[in-house]
């Protein structure tokens, strides 16, 4: 953790969340505070709840009861859309990439809300249109090059291989200037060269625009190797907390999730 | 040598395209070697061509099916000529008359676009379809027992009864006489205006497209659940091209209603919506220069085979089926590509990727 | 039992796998390892029918399925975990799994079940859920649950450990194991080139759309390229 | 009184729109396709009817069963040949490939049968029940539409869901590639599933036509148009939701028309849709499919 | 029975190269879609009178029809394509939209029209060179009125039109306004569009109960044959008054006649007549058609003949321009007397409307029979 962040609110508090399927409390009491510039993780068995708990966060489920404080503020009146202009961004566990546009536009779609002129002046092509058009473009480069990325800015973003897309939808989601980023499964589908070379830009990503980022990921090299606060889920409920040697050596956590035998 | 962006350089090979169009069939008339039934047809093309445009706009690139879109046409013939008519003495200039006629279709057609907006847009797939559906048959319904009329003191307005019940006075004229429609539309649309006015089309759809707004319309297609985790407001930009594809509509359905004498409710119905939307299809999803082509050669179609007498539609029945089963069959379609490839040399042949614009 | 012989297969232009040959012998584990893109799971579902060669053959069980449908190649004894799970989102977990013991006689389905209730318990759990809400893991323990409802001769699982936990992963491989001692053959398409290799009787590495190398699995581990290319150093 | 008779003229309007729909939602729940020439199939299968019954002097029953022959093996056809080839391209390109298809059946009748409409005579006869000392008639052909639509529904609820071959058909409508992995056979599922919707279709064509008795080589069309508009209304894909928004879809019209007025009776019934699917967006039975995020 | 069956598209009597020896003329008409009877069979009726009149071995015609599928839009495609044959006089449009719209464009081409059954007034209203075959719509509308009150057939009457279409609703205005002149008391009037035309169960209990003893039905007999069907199966039998679209109901194939039993309708043409034009036409009719004609046949028939008479009368020759043709046949048509089909000598007016006397009719025993 940064020595900046100890003194400082936390950007993001969840107290209490849950939310209710029919009966089915896929996440119950779940508590967290994630610091200004901090890489936390979020692990657990499948269908612990993780990735609902991403999704309560942003506001693609309300939560049935429970409180999200976003750098202070209240978001329980806010959507999906208002979550992300306050300062969360997210990428999917299934990817959702605008598949059939360029990864340049997907860029720019992320800055949509920083890139500021409107319809007409687009339709008109007046002078906003030609500067807000520029800056986008060069800031897009610029954000692609985190992945190296750039040559690849012309390219329909459907048709590129399955990590690559994985990496646009990050640029895409770091585009729309977020306090706090959360990656679910960045690693997934990828070999292992492919995810040492992504843990570098993690880091790299916190250190160059200082925010928060909270990963879910199965791939325990990652996790241990980039996280400095790790909470593990099991049936929607925290069940320990700690840095990657606690949770490491947690039996609980050992018993229900990463297995006796551990690979690697 | 300026580099083009790869999409400006699409859009600009449609303008070329509808210009050098233009520009041979002008030729053409000038030597009077066309013909009176293509000739006659010129004005027609027009109005399909930006119908389909502006439906390629819905269904094409906001990627919501519309089975309604000769409702906000029919918006516009009709508002398109009652003002028209009613400006005969104000603006006696005719080209002004008619550019004020289809601003005035066009506004028509966008407010109603944008009432009926709101609610559908709030559906999805084939249930927004339907919805689209039952606007198109309500306003035919609706125009059918409208009646408007036209005396010094303004226009009237009346539902439901008949002409008598306008109380037109002394020199009154009848504009909308219900299901008999509006009789003696005076004949202002010209290819040239058609022409222009595809030309707007065109310049308001493909820059709409290539801008932030565009872009934003398109991510709704491509994936909904993103679009709104970057923060892109869902309503605000299904509205946007809805609006403006109904204002466009508007505006050709005033374009088609000044060619001829007469217009009723009843042509703007579900089987003019559904031709409209064979020329999207035709020309491919989001395809803008493939709308311009299909629209025209399917508006063509059917009077080439005239020949052909009895047998006309059904073998227009069974070109459309053979042409839909040529362009979507991956066998036929890897075909057309190798052929492509042999033929063309590798430097012109266009890379694969990124949506098709123009 | 499978021999694939100088595959060619296209996507419209794209030439993706480019004269491919391999073989499983019976009661084999073979995997395929290769970056992302190198055309694995393509050759995958050329081989299951979902995908047509240009040139070359296939040959399952003695019998050229070069171009015989899918579905006849799922009746003579061939099953495939497709990438992306492709569970069918809008029926239950157990309509899934029922949908894959499709070409069974009904007779046997409430046994085999079992079976496979008792090896992913979660499943049990969410028996009548709607597929599509079940969360990633769970989705892919559904699609390798569902292919061996047909006790198939050949397996075919394309990334089979995508998105499970480790405590899964390691059961995944455990069970690949244990189902390949009672007598399934598998082809296996893995990222966790190491787990895979480590199980492997043979190993093919695909890169851009043909083989590079091939060799027993412990070739492979132990070799210094596919180390630095496919392990991480 | 008037209450009752409009509410049977309004449920034998409706059960026609609902037998329609039953054969347009077999079609479009499972080869995910909207057919629009299925109200031409109807209108083929009642001229089949009728001249097997006027021309050929077939018991009524036989023409029923012959128009149901020809109506299967005209699906059949028209799904191997048109349809087929575009099995993997966009459900839009489907759709106007049956628009084509529906004109072409209209134009072919238009030759073989010529525009003059034929007057269809009723299967059933043209007797009605009377009660209330007249006051309210019932036709025969009202009672044996519903009590047909009705059976029809369970048929095929029963067929969809429990029958090896439903399932397949299930499992088609949501991923065809899938479904050729678990073993079926995707091609032959589909053609039984046009099949069995052009079989229904026939018996919709005889059933349309003896309660409506005008036949000409656009008298599908109309009524293909509502009865799709009633099978979403009903919820897509869903059965029950076809017979219940086909028979809605003719109360509402007949109400409308007798109560408010029979000039804008179109714009009642499409207004009642556009409230009903706004308030229930997937349709009165149709399942609210929530996408896992 | 086929619509496309007879010979050849143009008979050619002598069979010499018509060229400039022959009148082409042409119209446009619903050959496909919902109104292709209407189309179809004013086309048959023309094809006759042609065959006739080149048989005889004056003056030849040659005929060309094409398909405006009852459209506007379609209707001057097909106009333009008869223009690019070297049409030099038309049959106009067989129906009153694409009528108006055609007529506009051959008015400002000084091309002459004579449909035989685009019957609303806008069709020839301002057009000095646009004719009528038919009654105009307000002609029928208020003949039907006047004929009911003065044959007292009706205390209480019921209207039903249908309310998307020019024909019935033009009729219905001017029946409306004629009826309150004459104190006609209308009881109950309703509606039916071409998307609502099965069921009519409303329209006929409205009737019913504000105690209509006669129903006018201005529409064609397509819908009106299900309104006898389904006013029987209410068992509710009031007098019905239809108007000349009504004709052909007699000839629906299948058509169990008795429902039509007591039918009254203002017709100019019936298929059942005796005289030896009527005979001689119809027998020719179904032997080419194999059907019966109605009253567009008729009136497609009566279209040539007229066409006959005035280029007689104005000694117009084949090799005259269109534009000369049309200042002729104006001034022509006004001053002749044509005996037909569907009337004994036609005049008509300079406006292009014709006066020929409806028969009234009811029908008995499945066969038409004069009221009067
Ligand atoms: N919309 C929903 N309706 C019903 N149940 C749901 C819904 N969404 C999720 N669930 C259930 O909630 C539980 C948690 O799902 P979630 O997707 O959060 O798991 P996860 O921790 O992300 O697992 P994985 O690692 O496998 O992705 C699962 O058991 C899932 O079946
Ligand atoms: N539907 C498709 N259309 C066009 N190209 C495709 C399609 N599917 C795959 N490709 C291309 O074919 C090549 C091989 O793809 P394939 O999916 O077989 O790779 P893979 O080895 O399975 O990769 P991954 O590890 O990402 O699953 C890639 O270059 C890919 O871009
Ligand atoms: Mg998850
Ligand atoms: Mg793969």
């Amino acid at each position: 953790m940064d020595k900046g962040d100890v003194n400082m609110l936390p950007v993001l508090e969840a107290r209490d969340l849950g939310i209710n399927f029919g009966g089915l409390m896929a996440v119950n009491g779940f508590n967290m505070a994630i610091g200004r510039t901090e890489i936390a993780g979020l692990i657990g068995p499948n269908g612990a709840g993780k990735t609902t708990v991403f999704n309560l966060l942003t506001k693609v489920y309300q939560p049935t009861h429970g409180t999200i404080l976003l750098d202070g503020r209240d978001t329980q009146n806010m959507n999906t859309v208002q979550i992300n202009k306050a300062g969360i961004a997210r990428t999917f566990q299934n990817i959702r990439l605008f598949s059939n546009l360029s990864v340049e536009d997907n860029v720019k779609l992320g800055m949509h809300n920083h890139i500021h002129y409107g319809m007409w002046n687009g339709i008109l092509r007046l002078p906003a249109y030609w500067k807000g058009e520029k800056q986008a473009h060069e800031k897009a480069m610029e954000l692609l090059s985190i992945f190296d990325m750039e040559s690849l800015a012309g390219k329909q973003a459907g048709s590129l291989p399955y990590g690559a897309q994985r990496r646009l939808e990050i640029v895409r989601a770091l585009a729309t200037k977020p306090l706090l980023l959360l990656l679910d499964e960045p690693a997934a589908g990828m070999n292992p060269s492919e995810t040492a070379e992504l843990m570098d830009n993690i880091v790299k990503i916190r250190d160059t625009f200082q925010i928060a980022i909270m990963l879910i990921e199965h791939d325990m090299n990652l996790v241990m190797g980039i996280c400095e606060k790790i909470s593990v889920l099991n049936f929607g409920k925290v069940i320990a907390n700690g840095n990657p040697s606690e949770i490491r050596n947690n039996p609980q956590v050992i018993e229900a999730y990463l297995g006796k035998k551990r690979e690697g | 040598m300026i580099v083009l962006k790869k999409s400006t350089r699409k859009n600009l090979t449609t303008y070329a395209l509808v210009i050098v169009a233009y520009i041979i069939v002008q030729l053409l008339i000038s030597g009077g070697n066309i013909s009176s039934s293509l000739q006659g047809q010129l004005v027609p093309i027009c109005a399909y061509v930006i119908l389909a445009i502006s439906l390629n706009l819905t269904v094409g690139i906001l990627g919501e099916l519309s089975l309604g879109h000769a409702g906000f046409m029919s918006i516009g013939a009709f508002a398109g000529v009652v003002a028209c008519i009613s400006l005969e003495q104000i603006i006696p200039i005719t080209i002004l008359r008619l550019i004020v006629s289809l601003i005035v279709g066009a506004f028509f057609a966008g407010v109603a676009g944008f009432l009926i907006g709101i609610p559908v847009l709030r559906l999805k797939g084939d249930y927004l379809a339907i919805v689209t559906l039952a606007f198109g048959e309500i306003i035919k319904n609706i125009i059918n027992i409208l009646y408007v009329g036209l005396d010094k003191a303004g226009l009237h307005v009346s539902f439901l009864s008949d002409a008598n019940a306008l109380n037109l006075g002394d020199g009154g004229r009848v504009i909308i006489d219900g299901p008999l429609g509006i009789t003696g539309i005076p004949k202002l649309s010209t290819f040239t205006i058609g022409f222009v006015l595809i030309l707007i089309t065109l310049f308001i759809v493909l820059n709409l497209i290539d801008s932030r707004s565009g872009r934003a319309i398109m991510a709704l297609r491509d994936n909904r659940i993103a679009a709104e985790s970057v923060g892109i407001h869902i309503t605000k930009y299904k509205l946007m091209a809805f609006v403006t594809s109904a204002a466009l509509a508007g505006a050709a359905g005033t374009l088609f209603a000044m060619n001829y004498s007469t217009i009723i409710a009843s042509k703007f119905g579900f089987n003019t919506s559904i031709l409209i939307l064979v020329f999207v299809v035709l020309g491919g999803l989001g395809n803008i220069r493939g709308s311009i082509i299909a629209a025209t050669l399917l508006t063509i179609l059917p009077e080439l085979l005239r020949q052909f007498n009895s047998y006309r539609m059904l073998l227009y029945a069974i070109v459309l089926i053979l042409i839909m089963l040529a362009t979507n069959n991956d066998a036929f379609k890897s075909h057309l590509q190798a052929l492509k490839e042999r033929l063309l040399p590798a430097k012109f042949r266009k890379e694969k990727g990124g949506t098709e614009n123009g | 039992m499978l021999k694939v012989d100088n595959i060619n297969v296209f996507y419209g232009a794209i030439h993706a796998i480019k004269g491919i040959s391999l073989e499983v012998n019976e009661g084999e584990i073979v995997t395929l390892i290769g970056a992302n893109g190198a055309g694995k799971s393509t050759v995958l579902k050329t081989i299951s029918g979902l995908l047509r060669t240009k040139t070359g053959g296939i040959n399952f069980l003695g019998k050229d399925i070069t171009s015989t449908a899918p579905h006849k190649i799922v009746e003579r004894g061939l099953a495939h975990v497709p990438e992306g799970r492709r569970i069918f989102l809008q029926m239950t977990v157990q309509e899934n799994l029922e949908m894959g013991a499709y070409t069974c006689p009904s007779g046997g389905i409430e046994a085999e079940l079992e079976k496979i209730y008792a090896l992913f318990p979660r499943l049990l759990e969410r028996r009548k859920q709607v597929a599509g809400t079940l969360s990633g893991g769970e989705q892919q323990m559904l699609a390798i649950g569902r292919a061996l409802m047909s006790k198939p001769k050949l397996l075919m699982l394309d990334e089979p450990s995508m998105g499970l936990a480790p405590i899964l992963v390691e059961q995944i491989f455990t069970i690949i194991q244990e189902m390949n001692k009672a007598g399934t053959t598998v082809l296996l398409v893995e990222q966790n080139a190491q787990m895979a290799l480590s199980i492997a009787d043979r190993a093919y590495v695909l890169e851009t759309g043909s083989i590079s190398i091939s060799g027993t699995g412990r070739e492979l581990a132990e070799s210094d390229e596919i180390r630095k290319a496919y392990l991480g150093g | 009184m008037t209450f009752l008779s409009f509410l049977i003229s309004g449920l034998s309007l409706g059960s026609v729109y609902a037998i329609i729909a039953l054969g347009y939602t077999m079609v479009y729940g499972i080869a995910k396709m909207l057919n629009f020439a299925h109200g031409d199939v109807i209108m083929v299968g009642a001229y089949v009817c009728f001249f097997a019954t006027t021309r050929g002097n077939l018991h009524p029953v036989f023409g029923v069963l012959l128009a149901m022959v020809v109506c299967t093996i005209l699906g059949v056809v028209i799904e191997r040949l048109a349809y087929k080839p575009l099995r993997a391209a966009t459900s839009l390109a489907v759709l106007i490939t049956a628009i084509g298809v529906s004109y072409f059946l209209q134009n072919s009748a238009l030759l073989l049968w010529s525009s003059n409409p034929k007057v269809f005579t009723s299967v059933v006869g043209n007797a009605s029940l009377k009660l209330f000392d007249g006051q309210l008639t019932i036709s025969v052909i009202a009672i044996v539409t519903i009590v047909a639509c009705l059976i029809i529904m369970a048929a095929l609820t029963w067929f969809t869901g429990k029958t090896k071959m439903g399932k397949a058909m299930r499992a088609c409508s949501e991923d065809k590639g899938a479904a050729q992995l678990m073993g079926i056979n995707v091609n032959f599922t589909i053609s039984v599933t046009f099949a069995i919707g052009s079989a229904l279709a026939a018996i919709a064509g005889v059933l349309l036509c003896s309660a409506y008795p005008t036949l000409m080589p656009t008298t599908g069309s109309m009524p293909g148009i509502k009865a799709f508009t009633a099978a979403v209304l009903g919820g897509i894909g869903s059965i029950p939701g076809a017979m219940i928004g086909g028979i809605l879809l003719g109360v509402i019209e007949i109400f409308g028309k007798g109560y408010i007025s029979t000039q804008l009776s179109d714009a009642i019934v499409f207004s009642v849709l556009i409230l009903t699917l706004l308030i229930k967006p997937t349709g009165l039975l149709g399942k609210k499919i929530n996408e896992k995020v | 029975g086929g619509t496309e069956k007879p010979p050849a598209e143009t008979p050619n009597a002598g069979g010499k190269e018509p060229a400039a020896t022959a009148f082409k003329i042409g119209g446009t008409g619903p050959l496909t879609g919902g109104a292709a009877i209407y189309g179809n069979a004013a086309k048959n009726g023309a094809q006759i009178a042609v065959e006739e009149i080149n048989a005889l071995g004056g003056i030849q015609f040659e005929l060309k029809y094409e398909d405006d599928e009852h459209d506007a839009e379609k209707a001057v495609n097909a106009y333009n394509k008869l223009k690019d044959w070297g049409v030099q006089m038309t049959l106009g449009s067989v129906t009153s939209t694409p009528g108006v719209a055609t007529s506009a464009e051959m008015f400002n081409d000084r091309i002459f029209a004579l449909t035989p059954s685009a019957s609303a007034p806008a069709v020839t209203e301002g057009k000095d060179n646009v004719y009528q075959m038919c009654f105009a719509d307000p002609n029928q509308g208020s003949a039907s009125a006047q004929y009911i009150a003065d044959k007292k057939l009706g205390t209480k009457i019921a209207v039903i039109y249908k309310n998307d279409d020019v024909y019935s609703k033009g009729i219905y205005n001017t029946f409306v306004s004629k009826a309150k002149e004459l104190n006609l008391a209308i009881v109950s009037t309703t509606t039916f569009t071409e998307d609502s035309q099965t069921d009519f169960s409303v329209q006929l209990a409205d009737a019913k109960k504000n105690g209509a003893d006669l129903i006018f039905l201005p529409m064609y007999y397509t819908p009106a044959s299900l309104i006898l069907q389904q006013a029987k199966s209410m068992d509710y039998s009031p007098k019905y008054f239809g108007v000349d679209g009504m004709d052909g109901i007699l000839t629906l194939e299948n058509f169990d006649t008795s429902l039509a039993e007591g039918v009254m309708l203002l017709t100019p043409f019936s298929a059942d007549a005796t005289d030896e034009r009527t005979v001689n036409f119809v027998k020719k009719y179904q032997e080419l058609f194999k059907e019966t004609p109605n009253q567009f046949a008729a009136d497609g028939y009566d279209v040539v003949y007229a066409y006959k008479k005035a280029i007689e009368t104005a000694g117009i020759t084949p090799d005259m321009k269109a534009a000369d043709i049309c200042e002729k046949l104006v001034q022509v048509f006004p001053t002749i007397s044509v005996d037909g089909l569907t009337g004994e000598k036609m005049t008509w007016a300079k406006t292009g409307e014709v006066s020929k006397t409806p028969k009234g009719m009811v029908i008995e025993k499945g066969t038409y029979v004069g009221m009067d």
